[in-house]
C-alpha cells in the first residue's frame, strides 16, 4: 500500500521536475514545482500514516505553506515581468546571460 | 729563495694612481675651466719615469742577489681565499720579468713625453694621459703579477686600455669598431686564457697558485693536462699577440692615436702573449707538440702578415702587419723552447718598432694626420732627423747587421735550424726577405722620390724636439740594443740569454758554428734581396700601384675580415636578433602562452554555457543530481 | 534555563528587531536612515550578545520546548556572529546604494533582518523541518531582496530565476527530507547520525538518497558547480548591496548547514568522498573558467564566489569530523566574507546612478580620482585573491594545511592551482582601477557609511590576517 | 629601537612608505622622507654589519608568536649570506631617492615599501613570513611598473604578477606541505627553516616540494626557460623599478636557494643539481645571444642582467665553495653593477625621452662624468678584473668547471658573449657622433654624482679588496655546501630541539 503511495509521489514529483526543465511558460513551470512539492507532500503523509507519528503531517502542513507563499510571490514576479515586456515566456527572460 | 721586497707594489700602483689623478682632475674640470694641459703632462709623465727609476732598482737588486736565486716577491694582500683557493695580490720580479719591465717602462717614458708634443692642443688631453698611465699601469700588473690570476688583471687591463684608446677619436664610427673588434677578439683568447688557468688550478692549483709554487708543483701534472694547459694558454696568447686566427684585430687598431700604436700595438702589450708563454715556459717545455703548433702558428702569422704588408697603402698599416709578422717570429722562438731568443726578440722589438711608429707619427703629424704612402714622397728633405731615425728602425726591422732586430731574429732562425726545423726556418727566412722588402718600400716611397703631394710636402716640418728627442733615444736602442746579447760567434757572451736563464725553462741546442753560419748568410742574404727588389721597385720613387690578382686580394688581406664577418658576425648578429625579437617571445615563451590561452578558450567555453534560460540551468542541476546518484550508487557496491 | 536563553538571544532579538522594522514600515515619513540605523543597532546588540563563549560541544537550549531542534556551540555563535556582521555592514552601505538609487524602502532592512533572523535559525537547526523552515524564511526574504528593483527589468529577471530554481531545489529538498523521514521516521539530525552510525549510510538506500537530494538542495545555495549556473545571473540582476549580503551571509548560514549535515556521522562524507571530490574540483576549476570571460565586475565577483565555495568544500572534505570546531571554515568565511562585503559596499557608491558603472572597463582609472576607494578595493581583490598579507591569504593557508592533515593532497594542490588562475581575473579590476587613466569623475552622491563601512572591512581583512586559529 | 635593528628595518620604510602614498605630502617632500629613511635603513644596516660577529649562526634574532596554532612565527636573523643581499639593498637603494625625481609620492611611498618587504624576505627565518614578505615585496613593483611603466606596460604586469604569482603560489604549496608533514612527524607545528631542515621526507614527496620551490626561485631568479616575463618588464618599468627588480628582486631568489633549498632539499639539489645548472648555462648562453639583437637599451640590459642571473643560478648548483661563494658574491657585484646600469639608463630615459639605441650617440662627450660612471658599471658587469664583477664570475667559472668541465667551458663563453653586446651599445650610445637629441644631454649634477660615487667607488673596492667580504661569506657557504652534502644535515631531534625553546 505504501509503495502505490510512494510511486504515485516519485510519479508526481518526476513529472514536476520534467515540467521544470521542459516547459517554457512561466505559470507551467510554477505549477510544476509545485507538483514537485505535493508529491513531497503526499510522501509525508503516506510516510506518516507508516510510521504511526505525526512529524509527516506537520511537514506537510509547513510545505504547502511554505508552497503558497512562494506561489504568492512568483505570482507577483510574473505579474511584474509581464509588465516589462508582456511576455511570460521564460526563454524571453534571459537577458543575464554569459 | 726569493726575497721579499715591499716597493714592487708600487711600480704598477704609481701609474695606475696617476691615471686615477689625472682621469679625476679631468673628469672634475674638462666641462668647465680646464686645467693648463702642462699640469697634466708633467703628472702623466712623473709616473713612467718613476717606475722606470725603480725597475732599474730592481734590476740592480736583482743582479747582487745569486743567480739561481734571482727572485724578488712581493704580496701585497690575500686577494681572495675560498676553500683550496688562495690568490693573494702578489708580485714577483725575476729576471724576465724585469727584462719585460724595463724596456717596458723605458718606452712607455719615451712615448709619455712624445705623446706631449703629438697630441698638443687635443680636446680630451689629460684624458688620453689617464688612459696612457692606466694601461702602463695594467701592462706593468701583467709582467710583474705573480701567479695567472694577478697576470690576467694586467691581461684584460691591458685590453681595456687599448680599447680606449683605439676608440680614442670615438665620433668616427669605424675607430669605435675597431676598438670593439680588438676587444671582443681579446676577450676570445682571454676565454682560453681563463680555462687554461681554471684547468692548471684545479690541477696543482690548491698548493699555491703562484709561479713559483707552480713551478715547483709542474712535475705532478699529468701530460694531457698540460697540453691542454698549454693549448688554452696559447689561445689567449693568440688574441693578446694577434697570431692567427684572431689577429685580425690588430690591423684596425692602428685607428687609435700613433703614441698608441707604438705603445701598446707594436712595443708592449702585443708581446704580452710572448712573455706569457715565456712565463710558462716550465710548462712548455714539457709539451714539444704544442711548442710546434706554437711555432708554426707563429712562423705562418709572420709569413701572411708580412704577405698582406708588401701591399699595404697605409703607413700605419705597413708597420701593423710587420709587427704582426714579428711577433710571429717571436711566436716561432718561444714554441721552438727557445724563450730567450723570443724574449730578446722582443725586448729589441719594442726599440725599433716603437721608433718606426713614433716616426710615422711624426710623419703624420708633420703631414697633417695623412696616413696614405702614396702621398708622400720625398720627405727626406723635409724632415731629416726623422729619416735618419726611422732608417736606423727600418734597418733593425728589416734585419740588417748589425742592428738590434738582426741579432734577435738571427737567433730565432739559428734555433730553428738548429732545432732540426728546416721548414720553420725557410719560412723564417723567406718572411725576412719579404720584411726588408715591405720595409724598404716603405722608406723608399715615403722619404725618397719626389713629393705626391706638394701641399702637403711644402707645409711638412720637423716636429718639436719634445717628439724628436724619444726619437733619437730609441734609435740609439735600435742601434745597439742587439750588443746586449752579442753571440759568441761574434765573440759575445749572451748576457741577455744568461741573465733570462733562471726564469726560463730552455735547453739551449747546442749546435756547431757552420750551422750558426749559414743561418746568418741565410738572413743576410734574404735581406740583401729584398731591400734590393724594394729598390728597384720604389727606389727612384714610382706612383701609387694598381692592385689586381694576387696583390688586390693581399690588399684586402686575403678577405679575411669579410670571410669572419660572413662566417661569426652576421649569423651571430642574425641569431642574437632571431632569439630576441622572435624565438623568445614566441617558442620559448610558447608553453606559457599556449597554456593562456587555452584558459582562454576553456573561459569562453564557460561563458557560452551560461545562457541564460532558466529551463537549462535545471537542466544541468538534474545532470549534476544525476551524476551524484551515478556516483552514490557506484559506492554501494 | 536563564541560561539557555543567553544562547538564543541573538536570534530574538534580530527576529524581533525583524518584526519591528516591519511595523515601522507603516510609517512613511521615517527616513530611510533611521531604518539602517536601527537595523544596525539591532545587528550590533545581536552581535554583541553573541560574544559570549559557548564552548566546543553542542549546547542543546530549552530541550523540553525544542526537543533538541537547536543546537548551539562555538561554531554556531562564530557563524551567527558573521552573520550578524554582514547583515550589518549590508545595512550600513545601503543607505549609500539607495541614495543614489531612489527604489529603497524601509521594508529592505526589515526583510533582511528577516533573512538574517532565518539564518542564525540555520545554524543552529539540528533538525530537518527547521531546517526547512529556516532555509524558506531566508530564501523568500531574499527573493524579494533581489526583486527590489522593480522598475529594472533585469533585476525581475534574477528574481525569476532564482525563485524557479529555488523552488526547484526546495522541490528537491522537501522530497529529501521525506525520504529521511521516510528510511527512519525521525527528521532529527541525532536520529541520523546514530542510524548512520549503527548502520553505515549504505545500508539504507532512502536515507542515503534522501541526503543525497539535501546535500543537492544546499549544493544549489553555495554554488556547487554543477548547481552554480544561477548565482552569475542573479547577482548581476540583483541590487548591490543585496548580492552582497548574498554572497556573505547567505553562503556562510548555507555552509554552516552543510557542515552540520556532512560532518553528523563520519561514514557521510566518507561514502561520497568520490562525488565530493570531483564536485570541489570542477567547482574550483569552474568558477574561475566563468570568472575569467566575465566583463561584469558583478559577474565576476558571482563567478569568483564560486571559487570560494570550492575551496570551502575542501576544507569541508578535510576538516576532522571527530573534533570538529569548523574553526578554519570559519575564518575562511569571515575572511571571505569581510572581502567580498568590502567590494560590495565600496560599489554601492561607486557604482552611481542606477548601477551604471557595472563593467571592469567602467571602473578605469579610479585610483587616480578616488585612491582611497581603489586602495580599499585593491586589499579585498588581493583578500580574494589570497595575497598576504590579508586574510584571504591566511584562510586559504588554513585550508590547506586541512587538506593536507586529511591527506588530500592532491585537492590542496588544486586549490593553490585555481588560486593562481584567479589571479587573472582580480588583477583586471586592479589594472583596470589603476593603469588606465580616468575618463569619469567617479561622483557619488548620497552618504558617507559605505566609504566607512569599505574602510572598517579593509582595517578588518587585514587585522584578520593575524587573528590565529587552532587547527 | 635598537634592540630591535631588523625590525626597523623591515617596518620603518613600510610604515613611512604607506605613509607617504596615505598623507598628501609633496612629491618632493616624499622623495626627501625616503632618501631620509633610507639613509637611516642603510645606518642601522652598516650597525648590523658591524655587530655581525659571523659564527655561521642567525644573528640579531628576533622570535615573536604570530599565529601560534600553526606554528608561524614572526622569526628574522641575519647570517654571513643574508647580511650582504641586505646590505646591498640597504647601500643602493638612496640612490634611487637622489636619482629619481619629480614621481607621485605613491611612487616614492612604493619604493619603500618595496625595501622594507625585501629587507624581510631576507631575513625571514620562518618559511611563512618569507612567503609573505616575498608576495608583498613584488605589490609595490607591480603597481609601479603599472602606473609608471611605457606604453605595453599593461601586458607586462600581468605577465610578471601572473608569472610570479604562479610560483610563488606553488611554493606555498609545498611550504604548506612541509609544516604539515613537520607537524606530523614531530607532533609540533613550525615553519622555522633550521627545523625543517630535519624532516624526513618520501623521495616523491621531497622531489615534488623541492620542485615547488625551484620553480619560484627560478622564476624570480629567472632561470631559462622561466625567463619570459623579464624583458618585458625591465623594459616596460620605471627605472627604479626595474633597478629593484634586478637588483635586488632577483638576487633574493637566488638568496633564498641558499637559504631555503639547500637545507631542506640537499639531497634532491644533489640529484637535479645537473639538469639545473644546465638550464642555467643555456639562459646564460641564449639571453647573451638575444641582446644582441636589442634595439632598446633597456631591453638588452634586460637581457644582459638575464644573463648574468644565470651565471649566478649556474654558482648555486655546482655545488661547491667556490661556485656558491662566487654566487653570493656576484649578488652584491651584480646588484650594483646593473642597478647602476639601469639607474643610468633611467636618467638617459628621463633626460632624452628616448631608449631606442639609434636614437643615441655621443654622449659620452657630452656627459664624461655620466659616461666614466656607466663605463665602470658596464666593465663590472662583464667581468673585469678590477671590478667587482671579476671575483664573482672567475669563481662560478671556475667552480663550474670543478663541477663539470663542458658546463665550465660553456660557462666562460659570458666572458665573450657579455662584451659584444655591451660593446656593440656603449659604441651607439656614448661613441659616435651626437645629434640634435642628445646634444643637450646634460651631465650628472654634483648631487647625482655624489649619491652614485660611493657605489662606483665600492665596485673598484669590491675588485681590488674581496677578500673581507668573502672572508664573511665563506663559513656560511661552506657550511651550507656541507649541508648540501649530507655531512652537515640536522637530525631530526636537532631539529625539534631547535624549536622547542620557542614554545
Amino acid at each position: 500500500m505504501i509503495h502505490d503511495y510512494l510511486s504515485l509521489s516519485i510519479l508526481l514529483f518526476c513529472l514536476g521536475i520534467l515540467g521544470v526543465i521542459s516547459r517554457r511558460n512561466v505559470f507551467t513551470v510554477f505549477m510544476s514545482v509545485e507538483l514537485m512539492l505535493n508529491a513531497a507532500n503526499l510522501a509525508f503523509i503516506a510516510l506518516a500514516r507508516l510510521h504511526e507519528n505525526m512529524d509527516g503531517h506537520v511537514l506537510a502542513m509547513l510545505v504547502m505553506a511554505v508552497a503558497a507563499a512562494e506561489a504568492a510571490l512568483a505570482l507577483a514576479v510574473v505579474i511584474l515581468l509581464h509588465k516589462h515586456t508582456g511576455k511570460v515566456d521564460t526563454n524571453v527572460f534571459s537577458l543575464l546571460k554569459g | 729563495m726569493a726575497q721579499n721586497v715591499s716597493y714592487l707594489g708600487m711600480i704598477p700602483l704609481l701609474p695606475l694612481i696617476g691615471a686615477a689623478v689625472v682621469g679625476i682632475l679631468h673628469l672634475a674640470t674638462c666641462k668647465k675651466k680646464r686645467l693648463p694641459d702642462q699640469l697634466y703632462a708633467v703628472l702623466a709623465c712623473s709616473t713612467p719615469i718613476l717606475t722606470f727609476v725603480l725597475a732599474v732598482k730592481v734590476f740592480f737588486d736583482l743582479n747582487g742577489l745569486p743567480v739561481d736565486g734571482r727572485a724578488l716577491t712581493h704580496e701585497v694582500f690575500t686577494w681572495f681565499e675560498v676553500g683550496e683557493m688562495n690568490i693573494s695580490m702578489g708580485f714577483l720580479a725575476d729576471p724576465l720579468s724585469s727584462l719585460m719591465l724595463l724596456f717596458v717602462t723605458f718606452t712607455a717614458s719615451l712615448i709619455h713625453i712624445y705623446s706631449i708634443g703629438y697630441m698638443a692642443g687635443d680636446e680630451s688631453f689629460a684624458k688620453f694621459f689617464a688612459y696612457l698611465n692606466l694601461f702602463l699601469g695594467s701592462m706593468l700588473i701583467l709582467v710583474l703579477g705573480n701567479g695567472p690570476v694577478v697576470m690576467f688583471v694586467g691581461w684584460e687591463g691591458v685590453g681595456l686600455c687599448s680599447y680606449l684608446l683605439i676608440s680614442y677619436y670615438s665620433e668616427d664610427r669605424s675607430n669605435v669598431l675597431a676598438g670593439n673588434k680588438a676587444f671582443i677578439v681579446n676577450r676570445i683568447g682571454d676565454f682560453g686564457f681563463v680555462l687554461g688557468m681554471a684547468f692548471l688550478f684545479w690541477a696543482i692549483g690548491d698548493s699555491g697558485f703562484d709561479y713559483i709554487s707552480l713551478k715547483t708543483n709542474a712535475h705532478m701534472l699529468a701530460p694531457a693536462t698540460v697540453t691542454l694547459v698549454c693549448l688554452l694558454l696559447f689561445v689567449g696568447a693568440t688574441g693578446k699577440s694577434a697570431q692567427i686566427p684572431l689577429y685580425v684585430w690588430l690591423p684596425d687598431a692602428m685607428a687609435g692615436p700613433t703614441p698608441v700604436s707604438a705603445l701598446i700595438h707594436a712595443a708592449t702589450m702585443v708581446t704580452a702573449g710572448v712573455y706569457m708563454v715565456a712565463r710558462f715556459s716550465f710548462l712548455y717545455v714539457h709539451v714539444p707538440t704544442v711548442g710546434l703548433i706554437v711555432a708554426w702558428t707563429g712562423i705562418l702569422t709572420a709569413l701572411v702578415s708580412a704577405i698582406y704588408g708588401m701591399f699595404q697603402n697605409d703607413i700605419k698599416k705597413v708597420l701593423a702587419y710587420s709587427t704582426v709578422s714579428q711577433l710571429g717570429y717571436m711566436f716561432a722562438g718561444v714554441g721552438l723552447a727557445a724563450y730567450s731568443a723570443g724574449i730578446f726578440h722582443v725586448f729589441t722589438h719594442a726599440f725599433f718598432k716603437a721608433l718606426l711608429f713614433l716616426g710615422a707619427g711624426s710623419v703624420i703629424y708633420a703631414l697633417h694626420h695623412e696616413q696614405n704612402i702614396w702621398k708622400m714622397g720625398g720627405l727626406k728633405t723635409k724632415l731629416p732627423l726623422t729619416y735618419k731615425t726611422m732608417l736606423i728602425g727600418s734597418l733593425a726591422l728589416a734585419g740588417c747587421p748589425p742592428f738590434s732586430g738582426f741579432f734577435s731574429k738571427d737567433e730565432i732562425l739559428y734555433s730553428a735550424l738548429a732545432s732540426g726545423h728546416t721548414g720553420i726556418w725557410v719560412v723564417g727566412v723567406l718572411v725576412a726577405g719579404m720584411t726588408a722588402y715591405y720595409t724598404f718600400r716603405m722608406i723608399f716611397v715615403v722619404f725618397h722620390g719626389s713629393p705626391r703631394d706638394a701641399h702637403a710636402y711644402e707645409h711638412a716640418h720637423e716636429p718639436p724636439a719634445v717628439m724628436t728627442v724619444p726619437l733619437v733615444i730609441l734609435a740609439i736602442g735600435a742601434l745597439f740594443a742587439g750588443f746586449l746579447n752579442l753571440p759568441s760567434l761574434f765573440g759575445g757572451s749572451q748576457q741577455v740569454t744568461h741573465w733570462l736563464a733562471p726564469s726560463l725553462a730552455e735547453h739551449a741546442h747546442e749546435a756547431s758554428h757552420s750551422i750558426e753560419i749559414i743561418a746568418i748568410a741565410a738572413s743576410v742574404a734574404a735581406f740583401a734581396i729584398g731591400i734590393f727588389i724594394a729598390y728597384r721597385k720604389f727606389g727612384k720613387g714610382a706612383e701609387e700601384p694598381v692592385y689586381s690578382g694576387f696583390s688586390s686580394f693581399a690588399y684586402h688581406t686575403f678577405r679575411i675580415n669579410e670571410l669572419y664577418d660572413v662566417l661569426f658576425v652576421r649569423p651571430y648578429k642574425a641569431i642574437g636578433s632571431a632569439i630576441g625579437n622572435l624565438i623568445d617571445a614566441h617558442v620559448t615563451d610558447g608553453p606559457v602562452q599556449l597554456i593562456v590561452w587555452f584558459y582562454r578558450q576553456f573561459g569562453s567555453t564557460f561563458k557560452l554555457l551560461q545562457v541564460g534560460y532558466v529551463r537549462v540551468y535545471a537542466i544541468y542541476m538534474i545532470i549534476g543530481l544525476s551524476v551524484m546518484s551515478y556516483l552514490l550508487t557506484q559506492s554501494f557496491k | 534555563m536563564n541560561c539557555d536563553i543567553v544562547f538564543l538571544l541573538p536570534l530574538f532579538i534580530v527576529t524581533i528587531g525583524a518584526i519591528l522594522l516591519m511595523l515601522l514600515s507603516a510609517f512613511e515619513s521615517i527616513r530611510l536612515e533611521v531604518a539602517s540605523a536601527l537595523s544596525v543597532g539591532i545587528f550590533a546588540l545581536a552581535f554583541l550578545v553573541q560574544l559570549v563563549p559557548i564552548g566546543l560541544t553542542d549546547v542543546l537550549p530549552f530541550v523540553s520546548i525544542f526537543n533538541g531542534m537547536l543546537a548551539v556551540s562555538d561554531f554556531t555563535r562564530i557563524a551567527s556572529m558573521i552573520i550578524i556582521a554582514c547583515g550589518l555592514f549590508t545595512a550600513m552601505s545601503a543607505i549609500s546604494y539607495f541614495r543614489q538609487n531612489n527604489f529603497g524602502s524601509l521594508e529592505f532592512f526589515s526583510l533582511m533582518t528577516f533573512a538574517v533572523s532565518g539564518m542564525l535559525l540555520l545554524t543552529m537547526a539540528q533538525e530537518l523541518i527547521t531546517v526547512f523552515i529556516a532555509l524558506e524564511t531566508v530564501s523568500l526574504s531574499i527573493y524579494v531582496l533581489v526583486g527590489y528593483n522593480r522598475r529594472n527589468v533585469l533585476s525581475s529577471e534574477a528574481v525569476l530565476k532564482y525563485l524557479i530554481l529555488g523552488a526547484f531545489a526546495g522541490g528537491f529538498f522537501a522530497m529529501g527530507i521525506a525520504l529521511v523521514y521516510g528510511a527512519l521516521g525521525d527528521t532529527g539530525f541525532a536520529a541520523i547520525a546514530a542510524s548512520v552510525s549503527r548502520d553505515g549510510l549504505l545500508h539504507n538506500p532512502a536515507l542515503a538518497g534522501g541526503l543525497l537530494f539535501i546535500l543537492f538542495a544546499l549544493f544549489f545555495k553555495v554554488t556547487v558547480f554543477p548547481f552554480h549556473s544561477w548565482v552569475v545571473d542573479v547577482y548581476d540582476g540583483a541590487p548591490i548591496p543585496v548580492t552582497g549580503f548574498m554572497a556573505t551571509a547567505l553562503k556562510t548560514a548555507i555552509i554552516a548547514v552543510l557542515a552540520n549535515v556532512l560532518l553528523l556521522a563520519g561514514d557521510i562524507r566518507e561514502s561520497w568522498l568520490d562525488m565530493l571530490f570531483y564536485l570541489t574540483v570542477l567547482t574550483l576549476f569552474a568558477g574561475n573558467l566563468i570568472a575569467i570571460g566575465q566583463n561584469s565586475l558583478k559577474r565576476m565577483l558571482a563567478a569568483s564566489g564560486i571559487v570560494h565555495t570550492g575551496y570551502l568544500l575542501i576544507a569541508l572534505i578535510a576538516v576532522s569530523g571527530d573534533q570538529f570546531s569548523g574553526s578554519v571554515i570559519l575564518y575562511y568565511l569571515a575572511a571571505y566574507a569581510a572581502s567580498t562585503l568590502g567590494i560590495f559596499a565600496s560599489l554601492s557608491y561607486l557604482s552611481g546612478t542606477d548601477e551604471k558603472r557595472k563593467e571592469f572597463n567602467d571602473f578605469s582609472g579610479l585610483a587616480k580620482v578616488r585612491p582611497y576607494s581603489a586602495a580599499a578595493i585593491t586589499i579585498f581583490l588581493l583578500s580574494m585573491a589570497g595575497i598576504p598579507p590579508t586574510a584571504g591569504f591566511m584562510g586559504k593557508l588554513y585550508i590547506i594545511v586541512t587538506a593536507y592533515q586529511g591527506g588530500h593532497v592532491i585537492l590542496a594542490v588544486l586549490g593553490i592551482v585555481s588560486s593562481i588562475l584567479s589571479m587573472w581575473y582580480y588583477l583586471r579590476l586592479i589594472i583596470a582601477m589603476y593603469f588606465h587613466e580616468a575618463d569619469d569623475l567617479f561622483e557619488t552622491s548620497g552618504s558617507r557609511s559605505a566609504p566607512v563601512c569599505a574602510f572598517i572591512l579593509a582595517i578588518c581583512v587585514l587585522a584578520l590576517s593575524l587573528y590565529p586559529v587552532a587547527i | 629601537m635598537f634592540e630591535n635593528v631588523l625590525s626597523t628595518m623591515i617596518f620603518l620604510p613600510i610604515v613611512i612608505g604607506l605613509a607617504a602614498m596615505l598623507i598628501p605630502f609633496s612629491s618632493t617632500t616624499a622623495r626627501r622622507i625616503g632618501l631620509i629613511v633610507s639613509l637611516v635603513v642603510l645606518f642601522f644596516g652598516i650597525k648590523v654589519y658591524l655587530g655581525f660577529t659571523g659564527n655561521g649562526q642567525l644573528e640579531f634574532t628576533e622570535t615573536r608568536s604570530l599565529i601560534e596554532s600553526v606554528g608561524i612565527f614572526y622569526r628574522i636573523g641575519v647570517d654571513g649570506i643574508s647580511l650582504f643581499v641586505l646590505l646591498t639593498g640597504a647601500a643602493l637603494i638612496p640612490i634611487v631617492f637622489v636619482v629619481v625625481k619629480d614621481r607621485p609620492r605613491a611612487f616614492y611611498g612604493s619604493l619603500l615599501v618595496t625595501q622594507g618587504a625585501m629587507a624581510g624576505a631576507i631575513c625571514a627565518a620562518d618559511l611563512v613570513l618569507f612567503y609573505a614578505f616575498w608576495e608583498v615585496m613584488l605589490l609595490p613593483i607591480f603597481f609601479m611598473i603599472g602606473i609608471y611603466g611605457g606604453p605595453n606596460r599593461k601586458a607586462a604586469t600581468i605577465k610578471i604578477m601572473l608569472y610570479t604569482v604562479s610560483g610563488s603560489l606553488l611554493m606555498l604549496a609545498a611550504i604548506i606541505y612541509l609544516g604539515v608533514a613537520f607537524h606530523g612527524q614531530y607532533g609540533v607545528w613550525s615553519f622555522d627553516t633550521a627545523g625543517l631542515a630535519g624532516l624526513q621526507l618520501s623521495d616523491k614527496a621531497a622531489a615534488l616540494s623541492f620542485f615547488a620551490f625551484m620553480i619560484a626561485f627560478a622564476i624570480k631568479i629567472p632561470i631559462f626557460p622561466l625567463h619570459t616575463w623579464l624583458p618585458d618588464a625591465y623594459t616596460e618599468a620605471p627605472a627604479a623599478a626595474t633597478f629593484l627588480l634586478s637588483a635586488i628582486m632577483a638576487k633574493i631568489g637566488i638568496y633564498a636557494v641558499i637559504r631555503f633549498i639547500m637545507p631542506i632539499f640537499g639531497p634532491e639539489l644533489v640529484r637535479y643539481a645537473m639538469p639545473l645548472a644546465w638550464a642555467a648555462v643555456i639562459g646564460l648562453i641564449y639571453c647573451g645571444i638575444a641582446a644582441i639583437g636589442q634595439k632598446d637599451i633597456k631591453r638588452l640590459l634586460a637581457f644582459s642582467s638575464a644573463s648574468h642571473m644565470g651565471i649566478l643560478a649556474l654558482g648555486l648548483f655546482c655545488l661547491n665553495i667556490q661556485a656558491l661563494t662566487g654566487s653570493i658574491y656576484q649578488i652584491m657585484a651584480h646588484a650594483t653593477s646593473t642597478g647602476l646600469l639601469f639607474l643610468l639608463i633611467g636618467i638617459i630615459e628621463d633626460r632624452l625621452q628616448t631608449r631606442e639605441i639609434s636614437d643615441l650617440g655621443g654622449i659620452a662627450r657630452q656627459a664624461p662624468i655620466f659616461a666614466c660612471f656607466f663605463a665602470i658599471a658596464l666593465l663590472a658587469s662583464v667581468g673585469l678584473p678590477g671590478t667587482s664583477g671579476f671575483i664573482g664570475e672567475f669563481l662560478i667559472i671556475m667552480g663550474a668547471i670543478k663541477f663539470d668541465t663542458t658546463l665550465g667551458v660553456l660557462a666562460a663563453t659570458t666572458l665573450i658573449i657579455g662584451v659584444c653586446y655591451m660593446l656593440w651599445m656603449f659604441q651607439r650610445v656614448f661613441f659616435e657622433k651626437g645629434n640634435d637629441r642628445t646634444n643637450g644631454f646634460a651631465d650628472l649634477s654634483i648631487c647625482e654624482t655624489l649619491a652614485f660615487l660611493p657605489v662606483i667607488l665600492l665596485i673598484l673596492f669590491m675588485g681590488v679588496f674581496p677578500q673581507p667580504f668573502i672572508a664573511r661569506i665563506t663559513p656560511a657557504a661552506q657550511s651550507q655546501i656541507a649541508t648540501v652534502q649530507g655531512t652537515g644535515q640536522i637530525s631530526g631531534q636537532v631539529a625539534l630541539d631547535h624549536i622547542q625553546p620557542q614554545k
